[in-house]
């Protein structure tokens, strides 16, 4: 793929709309579930590091976020004193957020037209998250732990008398047949007396005269 | 903290580690140990083998290659086509001609097609794949390689002994089959 | 001998048959070329001396049937898949220079005669087995290590690929 | 031709600016031109040629998910191969024998167990040996020793 995607060229500068990725599958950006510092695993640290809103004193379509600062701005920031919260009067502007997050990404958003209770939604969902974007999951788990006996390592099957044995060593390099030679046969059928000595049996008779 | 602790990047060395083989070709067909040779080239000996994404491949060193042998009378019409690039220049030689000159070409060439036979191998894969093949003619090789093998491949056929190659004791205690008739002559 | 009446049994005289059954009753004893010269004159003479190897002289073990006791050893030892590599058995059918025995003096029957002739001659190719003197070598690719292989894989056929002028 | 990038980009934010009147025909090639960004050249760039590019990438992830399939399966068969090979047992007989066990694990967790759980992958290789030495089907298997440590029916 030559060069990393290219993100839509709307209006909006590039490095505002990193938290999304869209399209086919070659376009998505792809992942694990990840958490930052196992976040969560011994406390939880909010990730969200600073709101700014901006918007217009006078302007239709701020009259949601000016509701908003008179009624909740205040309590949403007495309620996470860790996330700073500025507010910026723009004539004439849309009104915007953009939320900023402890590993360095941010998200800018649209918030033209919305009521009060809509922005308290995305501020908490914005809250809530943890600065990663939204990725396709190659694997819907995760594990800091894949293996519980350890993974393979071409030492593991190998005979440890390999390691003192100087090679090329007949017992590790030989061919092994599974069946056996008509040497092999004939030799085991002498071991195991199932041919009997011609001069023993002449022997035993002249003993008998 | 990352995910890479000292002691996850110590265990990606053992399980990636690029092992040095040995193996030993008297009386081995050319072919077929070319195949298990290029195998371990690339590493697919091993459960982790990936052809994409790591390349897992080993080093093999092979020795006593002058001893290698061919089914019969293969070394009279192997033929191996080479061309000088000029007009008329292709030249074939039968594998008995380049055996005797270098001992290790005709296992090289074997092994050369081998691993150029995979997908998509020949341009990438290839020549550094064949870097690290070792061929020597006799069983003597140098002590830096020979301080590199940790194992060795196991031959694809039995080595074939000949009438000298069996002790004096083995042959005089062996099994006798049947004796000589009556008033034979011994030739 | 009459577990199978090959063709070749019909040929040969009655003793000749009497003397082939009682192949495992007794040792044998060989006779050997000695030449003797003195100064007027040189004796010729067959010294008879003991057949070697006489303590591993085997025999199968009795068989029931009585035809079959008499079988020729191969078969009744009925060994399987004999090939040209177990040459400490195809040793014992050859004589000192390298050639294979007769008929007659191998003891064998027809059918493992020919075998046996097979697989010496596979021996001898594959230099496992001493080759007879006036052996036909025919170029130095004789040299070189080879085996048979069974069943025989034609490789990419050269002699296809290559124009004819160019094979030597 | 049939415009695919509507449905493909139903999934866009909210904010982002709607298909309208004014803007509608750049809407629609900026969004098609934001899922050629891994094309090459003036396929990545320009619309007409972008287009066409991006319907012969739909034509080949269609071939290919079929073939990603085959692809892996070969993966995992050959690295159980190799696995097996390290334990001196061929393949035919391990990937037999284990169903005959009522051991159903398909190819993908077998090689998943080479890798990660070599143990466990040893003793299901230990397992096969002692059923094929116990059955004797081939001559081989008779030549074979009994691997020590598994314990069938009638040892108990």
């Amino acid at each position: 793929m030559r060069g990393r995607v290219v993100k839509p060229s709307f209006a909006v500068p590039q490095n505002y709309y990193n938290l999304y990725s869209f399209g086919t599958h070659r376009i998505q950006l792809s992942g694990f579930t990840e958490q930052p510092f196992y976040n969560g695993l011994g406390r939880y640290v909010c990730q969200l590091q600073r709101v700014t809103f901006k918007f217009c004193k006078f302007g239709g379509s701020s009259k949601g976020v000016r509701e908003f600062i008179e009624t909740d701005v205040v309590d949403f920031s007495r309620q996470h004193p860790g996330v700073v919260v500025y507010l910026k009067p723009r004539r004439h502007k849309t009104p915007i957020m953009v939320t900023e997050y402890l590993n360095g990404n941010s998200h800018w958003m649209n918030l033209r037209n919305m009521t009060k209770s809509e922005i308290k939604l995305w501020l908490d969902y914005m809250r809530t998250r943890s600065g990663e974007p939204i990725k396709r999951y190659r694997k819907k788990i995760k594990t800091e732990w894949p293996s519980i006996q350890g993974p393979w390592n071409p030492f593991l099957n190998m005979p440890s008398f390999v390691n003192v044995t100087d090679l090329p060593n007949e017992q590790r390099g030989a061919f092994i047949s599974e069946k056996k030679s008509a040497t092999q046969q004939l030799l085991e059928m002498a071991k195991d007396g199932s041919l009997k000595n011609i001069l023993k049996t002449n022997v035993s008779q002249e003993d008998k005269e | 903290m990352s995910n890479l602790t000292k002691f996850r990047r110590t265990q990606q060395w053992l399980t990636f580690a690029r092992l040095w083989y040995l193996y030993d070709a008297t009386y081995q067909d050319v072919f077929d140990s070319a195949i298990v040779i290029a195998q371990y080239l690339r590493g697919m000996n091993k459960p982790i083998y990936d052809h994409v994404r790591q390349d897992v491949g080993n080093h093999v060193v092979v020795i006593n290659t002058s001893k290698v042998s061919m089914p019969v009378d293969e070394w009279k019409w192997r033929m191996y086509s080479h061309h000088s690039r000029y007009g008329g220049g292709q030249t074939w030689a039968a594998a008995h001609e380049l055996h005797s000159k270098d001992p290790t070409i005709v296992l090289y060439k074997a092994v050369y097609k081998e691993v150029g036979s995979a997908p998509r191998a020949v341009n990438l894969i290839r020549s550094p794949t064949m870097a690290r093949l070792h061929l020597f003619p006799d069983a003597c090789i140098p002590p830096e390689i020979k301080a590199n093998i940790c194992d060795q491949i196991r031959q694809v056929q039995p080595v074939l002994k000949s009438l000298k190659d069996y002790s004096e004791e083995e042959v005089e205690k062996f099994p006798k089959i049947v004796d000589y008739p009556e008033d034979y002559v011994v030739k | 001998m009459f577990a199978r009446v090959s063709n070749l049994a019909l040929k040969w005289t009655q003793n000749e048959l009497k003397a082939r059954t009682s192949l495992y009753d007794s040792v044998r004893t060989l006779k050997q070329i000695k030449i003797h010269e003195n100064e007027k004159q040189i004796v010729v003479e067959g010294e008879r001396i003991e057949s070697p190897r006489k303590p591993y002289l085997v025999k199968p073990p009795p068989v029931a049937d009585e035809k079959a006791s008499k079988a020729c050893p191969l078969c009744r030892l009925d060994l399987k898949r004999l090939d040209y590599t177990d040459i400490l058995i195809l040793r014992q059918f050859i004589n000192s220079d390298g050639t294979l025995m007769s008929l007659q003096d191998s003891g064998l029957c027809g059918r493992k005669y020919k075998l046996v002739q097979t697989l010496v001659n596979k021996a001898q190719k594959c230099r496992l087995l001493p080759r007879p003197p006036h052996y036909q070598v025919y170029g130095p690719w004789d040299n070189f290590n080879t085996y048979y292989d069974w069943p025989p894989r034609y490789r990419d056929q050269p002699m296809r690929v290559i124009r004819p002028e160019y094979w030597k | 031709m049939v415009q695919l990038t509507q449905v493909l980009c139903k999934y866009m934010p909210k904010w982002v600016p709607r298909f309208r009147g004014s803007n509608k025909s750049f809407m629609r090639k900026q969004h098609l031109l934001s899922l050629c960004g891994h094309l090459y050249g003036r396929k990545r760039n320009c619309f007409r040629i972008a287009r066409r590019a991006l319907y012969r990438t739909f034509e080949i992830s269609q071939d290919k998910r079929r073939e990603k399939k085959v692809f892996f399966r070969d993966l995992f068969t050959q690295r159980i191969n190799s696995a097996c090979a390290e334990h001196d047992l061929q393949y035919k007989y391990f990937i037999t024998i284990l169903p005959q066990l009522n051991v159903e694990l398909d190819r993908k967790i077998l090689s998943s167990l080479a890798i990660w759980e070599p143990r466990t992958f040893k003793s299901l290789v230990e397992l096969v040996k002692a059923k094929r030495c116990e059955e004797g089907i081939d001559e081989a298997a008779r030549n074979a020793t009994p691997p020590a440590g598994v314990i069938t029916r009638g040892m108990l």
